[in-house]
C-alpha cells in the first residue's frame, strides 16, 4: 500500500495547493499574458513581457481605469503548445482574468484559440500567422501585421526595383513556413518567378550549403524568412560566398541587435517592419510618430535594451485592452466588443482599425521598408 | 557559379561545419572512456565557451588573445566543478542515472547562461577578418580555416597527451580497465575529474571558435550536442580517430544533401545513413571488435 | 548418428577457437542417458565453452553435438532449452531483480506459453497457467528444500541458498539433461554434502546431469563417468578408478600443481 | 481478503477512483487539464517502464511514436472526415506497424548505440512531421481536430476528458501490472539482467523485447491519440527530442524498475513546471536544481523513498507485493 500512498501524498500536496490560491478580495481588473519567456522564441517573449508589464505599471500610476488598479498576470509558454494551454487554462479558471494578451508564437496562439472560445475570453494574440484571425473567430484578435501584407510589400519593393527573379529562404519553424507560404502564393500576383526554394532548420549554424545553391541560379535576389540568429547567419553566409544579389528579409528581423550580431554583413539588407525601427527617419507628420517616440523612449529607459517591434506587438494589445477596458468595465462580452469596434487606433504596428470581418485591422501600409544603413535601420527611399 | 565549384563549396562547408561536430564528439568519447556514460551537457560547454569569450571581450572589452583561453579554461573548471558535486558523489550508479545528471546539468547550464546572459544571440570578431579566401571557384572564410587547424591541433595534441605523457596513458588506461588500472596505482577518481575537465576544455575551445561564424545564444549547444553524440556513435564510442571522420563525414552528408536533394530533409538524409550505417555494423564505422565495449544501461 | 539408444548428447570433433586460442579441440564425447557425467580438467581446459556450446550460446567453428539425435549446435540459445537441457553458470547467474518464488519460476518459462498480449489481459487460461507455474516452481523448491523462502529477495539469503536457488531455477524447467557448472564453488563441507544429496535426488527423478567441477573429491563421489580435458582436448575419459589411475591425468594434475609455484 | 485487495485489477482501480476523487477536490479546470496531460503522461511512461525498467532496453524515440498516433488520428479525421472510432484502431495499428519494421534492426543494438538510433528515428519522424506540409501543415500545424464522442457524450470539457483518460490509465495500468507478475514480465526482467542467461532459459530474447518496444509504442500511440483529441490542434513542436527525454528522465526520476516509479516520476516531472510557475524566470534554474539533487540523493529512484510516517494514514500490514 506504501506505494499508492506515495502517489496519493503527491496528488494531495497538488490539491491542497489548489485549494490554497490565494483568494484576493480587493478590487481589480485582472489581465492575463502568455509569452514566450524562456526558450527559442524567448527573444519575442521577454520583450513583450516587459512591455505588457511596463504599461500596467504606468496605468496604475495615473489611479488605474477610471479608479480601479490593473493586475497583471504572466506565464512562461516556453513556446510550447502544451504549456500555453496549462497557461491559459490557468489565467482563466484560477486567475479569473478578464482577457488574455499573448500567446507570442503561431502555434501556441492556435491551441489556446479552442480554450478561450469556449470559456469565451478575449484574447489578443502577438503572433504572426494569419490564420489566427483567417477564419474571423469571436473573441481572437491579433496585433502584428499579417505575413501576407508583409510579403506583398516585399514583392513590390522587388517589383519596383525591376527584380521579378527570387529565391527563396525559410526555417522550418512555424513563422518562416507561414511566410514560404505566402511567398509561393503571392509570386504570380507581382509577376515573381520562384527560382529557388531552400529551408533549413532553426538552429542550423551554417546555411552556405542552400545558398551555393542559389548562388548557382540566376536569382536576383534572396528573401530569408526566419528569426534570429538564422537572419543573420545568413547575411554573414552571403557575404561569405561573395553573393552581390540583394538580401530581404521577413518583419522577424525587427531587432537592431540582429544587425550588431551580422555586423558589417547586414548592410543593405530591405525588409518590411513597423515604423517602430525607424522611428528617427520617420516625418513628422506621420499620426505614430508620438506614440513611436513616446514607446522607444519609454522602454529604452526602463529596460536599457534596445526597443524591437515584437515588443510593440505587446504595446498595441495592451493599450487596445486598456481602452477597452475602460469602456466596458469587468465584462467579457463588452471587453471583446469593445475590441471589435476599436478604430483610429494609433500604435506602433500602423493604425488599428477592427471590424467584425477585421480581427487584426491592420493593412500592408502599416509596414514600411526599412534598410541597414551604416549598423541603423533607415526607412527605404524610392 | 560552375557546378564543379558548387560541389567544391559543398565540400568546404561540410568541413568547416564537420570540424565542429567532430571537436564535439572528440569531447563525448573522452568522458565516455573514463567514465562509460555519455555527457549530454557536452553541447552546452560548447555554449558556455562562447558565451563567457563574448562576456569578456564584449563586455569587460578584454582583447580576443585573452579572452578565448580564459574562456575556454573556464569551462574547464565549470567541468570539473561538475564532476565533483554531480557524478563524484555517486559511486555505484547505473548509467542511465548518471546520463540523467548530465541531463539536469544541461538544463542548469542553459538556465544559468540565460539569466547571466538573457536570450540573444552574440558574436565575436573573426580571428583574422572577414575577407573570404577565394578558391577555385569557391569561398572560405579564414575563421573556417581557425576552426580546421584548432581541430587537427587538438588531436595532434591529445595523441601525443595520451602517448607520451604520464597522465594521459593512466587515462588510456582507466579506459581499457578500471580495475586494473586502480591495482597499478593509478588514483582513477581523479582520472574521471580530469576527462570532464578536459573534455569540457576541448568543448570551450569548440564555443570560442565558432562564435564568430554561427554566434552564440543560450539555447546553441543542444543541436550542437545532438550532433557530436551522433558523430561519436557513428564513429564507434570511444575512437578518436572514429569521431573526428565521422564528424566531418556527417558535415559533408548534411551539406550535400542540402544542396544536392532537398534541404528541409537534409537532417533526415544524414540520419538515415547514420542509421543503415548502425544497422549494419552495429559499434559504428570504425569499430574495431577489440575495443568494442558494449555498455549497458 | 545416434550412437546407441542409452547416449543422451554426443559431440563429435568439436573445435573452438577464440581468436589465436584454441578453447576446445577436436573434441568427441558421449554422456550416456541418466549418468551423471563430470568433466574435469585444470584451469582453461575448455570445460566452461563447451558448456556454453551446448546451450547454444557461442557455436562451433567445427564438428558437431547431438542431443538424442537431433543435431543441436546450429540451434539458437533459446530453442535449446525446449528440447530438455538446462543448465546454470560458473559465476552464479540469478536474478536480483526478482524474489527467490519468481526466478525459480522463469525456469518453467519452457513449459508456459502465454504471449505479452494474452499475459496482458490475463484471461482465463494465462490465469490458469500462471496459477499452474506458481504451483510447479513451489513443488520444485520443496524439492530443493527451499521451500518457504519464495517471497525472500536474493540478497536476504546466503550465498549458497542463491546458488541452489539457481540449481532450483535449472531442475524446474524438467530437462531431460542438466549442465551444472561448477557447482560447489564457494561452498564449505556440510554444504558440499547437501549438494551431493541433492544431485543424486536429480539423476533419481531420471535427470542426466553433467557437471564441471574443481572439488576432485565430490566430483570421484558422485561421477558414474569422468572425461578429463587439458587444453581443449579430451586426455581421459572413463569411470573415477579408471581416471584416478591415468598416467596423463596425474601428470596434468601434478604439473598443474607445479606450475603453480 | 487481502489478496483481492492487492490484484492488479483492484490496484488499477485505486488509481482510477483516487483520480476521480482527486478531481472532485480540485474541479478548478485548470489543475485537472493539468491531470490530464499528466494521465497521458503516465500512458506513455508505464510503456516506457516496461521497456527500459523491465527489459532494459532505452528508447530516445518515444515522442515520435506518441506524434505517429496524434498525427494519424488527427489528419484521418479532419482531411479525411473518417470518425473517431475509425481513426482511433488506425493510429494505434499504424504506430505499431511503423515500431515492428524499425524496431527489428534497431533492437539488435545496445546501449549508447540503442539510444542513438531511436533518438535518430525520432528526430527523421520530427523532420517529415515538418516536411510533409500538405499532411501535416508543417511547422505551423493544424487545428479543428474534432472532440471524441462516446456512448453519444461529447468529451467536451476538462471533466469529461479526465475521467476518460483516467479510465485509460487505468486499463493501462492493469494490462501492465499483469504483464510484469507473468512469465513474460519475468522473461522482461531476466533479459534485464542477463539476456544471454535468459536465452538458456528458452527466452527468444529479441523476439520479446521487439514486443515490448511495440507494445510501448502502441501506449503512446494511445496517449497521442487522447492528446490530439484534447488539444485539438497538433505541431511538430510537441514531438520534439526534447519530449522524449523527458520521459525517460520522468521514468528514470521515479526509480526504473518499477512501473510504480514511473507513475511517480511522471507525477513529479508534470507537476513540478506547474509549480515553479511561481519563481517566474527562474523556474529553469531551479527545475534543474530539483532534478539534478533528485537524482544525487536518490540514485535508484524516487520510488520506495520513505515517506515521513505522519503523512502515512496508519496500515496494519506492510505490503509485500
Amino acid at each position: 500500500m506504501k506505494r499508492v500512498m506515495a502517489i496519493l501524498t503527491i496528488l494531495i500536496a497538488f490539491s491542497a495547493a489548489s485549494c490554497l490560491e490565494a483568494k484576493d478580495k480587493k478590487q481589480s481588473y485582472k489581465i492575463g499574458g502568455v509569452f514566450a519567456i524562456t526558450g527559442p522564441a524567448s527573444f519575442l517573449g521577454e520583450p513583450e513581457r516587459n512591455t505588457m508589464l511596463m504599461i500596467v505599471d504606468m496605468v496604475n500610476a495615473q489611479g488605474g481605469i477610471n479608479g480601479v488598479p490593473l493586475e497583471a498576470f504572466i506565464e512562461d509558454s516556453v513556446g510550447d503548445e502544451t504549456k500555453a494551454v496549462n497557461a491559459v487554462k490557468k489565467l482563466i479558471n484560477s486567475d479569473k482574468v478578464l482577457a488574455i494578451i499573448g500567446t507570442t508564437r503561431s502555434g501556441t496562439t492556435m491551441a489556446v484559440i479552442p480554450i478561450v472560445e469556449k470559456a469565451e475570453t478575449p484574447l489578443i494574440s502577438c503572433a504572426a500567422a494569419e490564420t489566427i484571425v483567417n477564419p474571423v473567430r469571436k473573441w481572437v484578435f491579433k496585433t502584428p501585421q499579417l505575413d501576407r501584407h508583409a510579403a506583398d510589400r516585399i514583392y513590390g519593393t522587388m517589383r519596383d526595383r525591376g527584380i521579378s527573379r527570387v529565391a527563396v529562404m525559410s526555417a522550418t519553424t512555424g513563422f518562416g513556413s507561414a511566410g514560404r507560404e505566402q511567398l509561393q502564393n503571392l509570386a504570380q500576383t507581382y509577376g515573381m518567378k520562384i527560382v529557388a526554394d531552400e529551408t533549413y532548420g532553426p538552429k542550423d549554424t551554417d546555411m552556405t550549403a542552400q545558398l551555393t545553391k542559389i548562388k548557382g541560379t540566376n536569382a536576383q535576389a534572396v528573401v530569408n524568412w526566419s528569426i534570429v540568429p538564422a537572419q543573420a547567419i545568413v547575411a554573414k553566409n552571403m557575404r561569405q560566398l561573395g553573393m552581390t544579389i540583394p538580401l530581404y528579409q521577413s518583419h522577424g528581423f525587427g531587432n537592431i541587435k540582429y544587425v550588431e550580431a551580422a555586423g558589417s554583413a547586414a548592410e543593405g539588407i530591405i525588409f518590411p517592419a513597423g515604423r517602430l525601427l525607424a522611428v528617427d527617419t520617420v516625418p513628422d507628420s506621420n499620426p505614430q510618430k508620438k506614440v513611436l517616440v513616446e514607446y522607444k523612449t519609454l522602454y529604452e529607459s526602463k529596460f536599457d535594451d534596445p526597443v524591437s517591434t515584437f515588443g510593440g506587438h505587446a504595446w498595441d494589445a495592451t493599450w487596445i485592452l486598456v481602452e477597452a477596458l475602460k469602456k466596458a468595465g469587468a465584462d467579457k462580452e463588452g471587453i471583446r466588443k469593445s475590441i471589435e469596434n476599436t478604430k483610429g487606433f494609433v500604435g506602433t504596428g500602423g493604425v488599428f482599425n477592427f471590424s467584425k470581418t477585421d480581427h487584426c485591422g491592420l493593412g500592408p501600409e502599416a509596414f514600411e521598408m526599412l534598410v541597414v544603413n551604416n549598423g541603423k535601420f533607415v526607412v527605404l527611399g524610392q | 557559379m560552375s557546378f564543379a565549384s558548387q560541389l567544391l563549396q559543398y565540400t568546404l562547408s561540410g568541413i568547416t561545419i564537420g570540424s565542429i561536430y567532430a571537436l564535439v564528439a572528440i569531447g563525448f568519447n573522452i568522458i565516455y572512456n573514463s567514465t562509460g556514460i555519455i555527457n549530454l551537457a557536452q553541447g552546452d560547454f560548447v555554449m558556455l565557451g562562447g558565451m563567457i569569450a563574448v562576456f569578456f571581450h564584449n563586455t569587460l572589452h578584454f582583447p580576443l588573445v585573452a579572452s578565448g583561453p580564459i574562456a575556454a579554461l573556464i569551462v574547464a573548471l565549470i567541468g570539473i566543478l561538475f564532476e565533483r558535486f554531480a557524478i563524484h558523489p555517486l559511486k555505484n550508479a547505473s548509467v542511465i542515472t548518471l546520463v540523467i545528471i548530465t541531463i539536469a546539468a544541461s538544463i542548469l547550464f542553459k538556465g544559468g547562461a540565460m539569466f547571466l546572459w538573457g536570450k540573444d544571440a552574440y558574436s565575436l570578431p573573426s580571428f583574422s577578418g572577414d575577407e573570404p579566401i577565394r578558391f577555385l571557384g569557391a569561398t572560405i572564410l579564414p575563421q573556417t580555416i581557425w576552426i580546421i587547424c584548432v581541430l587537427l591541433f587538438i588531436v595532434a595534441a591529445l595523441v601525443c597527451f595520451f602517448r607520451y605523457t604520464m597522465v594521459g596513458r593512466a587515462m588510456k588506461a582507466c579506459s581499457y580497465n578500471k580495475r586494473a588500472a586502480n591495482i597499478v596505482g593509478i588514483n582513477v577518481n581523479n582520472m574521471v575529474m580530469l576527462s570532464f575537465g578536459l573534455s569540457a576544455l576541448i568543448g570551450g575551445i569548440a564555443g570560442v571558435i565558432i562564435t564568430p561564424i554561427s554566434l552564440i545564444e543560450y539555447e546553441k549547444g543542444s543541436l550542437l550536442g545532438l550532433k557530436g553524440f551522433g558523430a561519436a556513435v557513428f564513429g564507434g564510442l570511444g575512437n578518436m580517430g572514429g569521431a573526428v571522420a565521422a564528424g566531418i563525414l556527417i558535415g559533408l552528408l548534411e551539406s550535400y544533401s542540402a544542396g544536392l536533394l532537398s534541404s528541409g530533409y537534409k537532417d533526415a538524409v544524414a540520419l538515415i545513413i547514420l542509421l543503415l550505417v548502425l544497422f549494419f555494423r552495429p559499434g559504428g564505422i570504425f569499430a574495431r571488435k577489440e575495443v568494442q565495449k558494449l555498455k549497458h544501461y | 548418428m545416434n550412437n546407441g539408444s542409452d547416449t543422451i548428447l554426443a559431440a563429435k570433433a568439436v573445435t573452438k577457437r577464440f581468436g589465436g586460442l584454441v578453447a576446445v579441440s577436436d573434441l568427441s564425447l558421449d554422456v550416456r542417458h541418466g549418468s551423471i557425467t563430470a568433466i574435469i580438467g585444470p584451469n582453461g581446459a575448455g570445460k566452461t565453452t563447451l558448456f556454453n556450446l551446448i546451450s547454444g550460446l557461442i557455436r562451433p567453428d567445427s564438428g558437431t553435438i547431438f542431443f538424442k539425435g537431433e543435431r543441436i549446435d546450429t540451434k539458437r540459445p533459446w530453442e535449446i532449452p525446449y528440447l530438455g537441457i538446462s543448465r546454470t553458470f560458473q559465476n552464479l547467474r540469478v536474478f536480483h531483480n526478482m524474489n527467490i518464488i519468481e526466478n525459480v519460476m522463469t525456469g518453467r518459462y519452457t513449459h508456459s506459453s502465454g504471449g505479452i498480449l494474452s499475459c496482458a489481459a490475463r484471461l482465463g487460461a494465462a490465469r490458469r497457467e500462471e496459477q499452474k507455474i506458481r504451483e510447479k516452481a513451489l513443488y520444485w523448491m520443496k524439492f530443493m528444500n527451499i521451500d518457504g523462502i519464495g517471497a525472500k529477495k536474493l540478497k536476504e539469503v546466503p550465498f549458497e541458498t542463491q546458488r541452489i536457488v539457481e540449481i532450483t531455477r535449472a531442475v524446474a524447467a524438467e530437462p531431460e539433461l542438466v549442465l551444472l557448472d561448477e557447482p560447489a564453488a564457494g561452498l564449505n563441507i556440510t554444504e558440499t554434502k547437501n549438494l551431493i544429496d541433492t544431485i543424486y535426488r536429480i539423476r533419481e527423478i531420471g535427470t542426466t546431469v553433467l557437471i564441471v567441477e574443481h572439488d576432485i573429491d565430490l566430483i570421484m563421489e558422485i561421477s558414474d563417468h569422468i572425461i578429463v580435458l587439458d587444453f581443449g582436448k579430451k586426455i581421459a575419459d572413463g569411470t573415477a578408478k579408471q581416471v584416478r589411475n591415468d598416467r596423463k591425468v596425474i601428470a596434468v594434475y601434478l604439473g598443474e600443481e607445479y606450475g603453480k609455484q | 481478503m487481502k489478496k483481492y485487495l492487492t490484484t492488479s485489477f483492484s490496484k488499477s482501480a485505486y488509481v482510477f477512483t483516487g483520480a476521480v476523487i482527486l478531481m472532485a477536490i480540485v474541479r478548478n479546470p485548470y489543475h485537472v487539464g493539468i491531470l490530464v496531460f499528466l494521465g497521458m503522461n503516465i500512458i506513455i511512461t508505464i510503456g516506457l517502464s516496461l521497456l527500459m525498467g523491465y527489459a532494459g532496453q532505452i528508447s530516445l524515440g518515444q515522442a515520435a511514436f506518441f506524434g505517429i498516433g496524434a498525427y494519424t488520428t488527427g489528419i484521418l479525421t479532419t482531411k479525411l472526415g473518417l470518425p473517431v472510432a475509425v481513426s482511433f484502431p488506425l493510429s494505434i495499428l499504424l504506430t505499431i506497424s511503423v515500431a515492428f519494421v524499425i524496431g527489428i534492426p534497431t533492437l539488435r543494438l545496445r546501449g549508447h548505440y540503442l539510444a542513438m538510433a531511436t533518438l535518430g528515428l525520432g528526430e527523421i519522424v520530427h523532420i517529415v512531421f515538418n516536411e510533409l506540409i500538405p499532411l501535416t501543415g508543417g511547422p505551423s500545424g493544424f487545428g479543428n481536430i474534432p472532440l471524441i464522442r462516446i456512448f453519444g457524450i461529447e468529451l467536451d470539457n476538462d471533466y469529461k476528458y479526465f475521467i476518460f483518460v483516467w479510465a485509460i490509465v487505468a486499463i493501462v495500468l492493469f494490462l501492465s501490472l499483469n504483464i510484469i507478475n507473468s512469465r513474460v514480465g519475468r522473461a522482461l526482467k531476466a533479459i534485464h539482467k542477463e539476456e544471454q542467461t535468459a536465452s538458456t532459459l528458452g527466452v527468444n530474447t529479441s523476439r520479446l523485447k521487439l514486443s515490448v518496444f511495440v507494445l510501448s509504442s502502441g501506449f503512446a500511440a494511445l496517449a497521442g491519440f487522447l492528446y490530439a483529441h484534447y488539444v485539438t490542434f497538433l505541431s511538430p513542436g510537441t514531438f520534439s527530442l526534447g519530449f522524449s527525454i523527458l520521459l525517460v528522465t520522468m521514468v528514470a526520476v521515479g526509480g526504473m524498475e518499477n512501473i510504480w516509479g514511473a507513475l511517480i516520476g511522471t507525477t513529479v516531472l508534470t507537476l513540478l513546471p506547474e509549480y515553479l510557475r511561481f519563481f517566474k524566470d527562474f523556474d529553469i534554474l531551479i527545475y534543474g536544481i530539483i532534478l539534478i539533487s533528485i537524482m544525487i540523493l536518490r540514485p535508484e529512484g524516487l520510488y520506495g523513498i520513505k515517506i515521513p510516517g505522519f503523512l502515512l494514514p496508519r496500515s496494519k500490514k506492510g505490503d509485500n507485493e
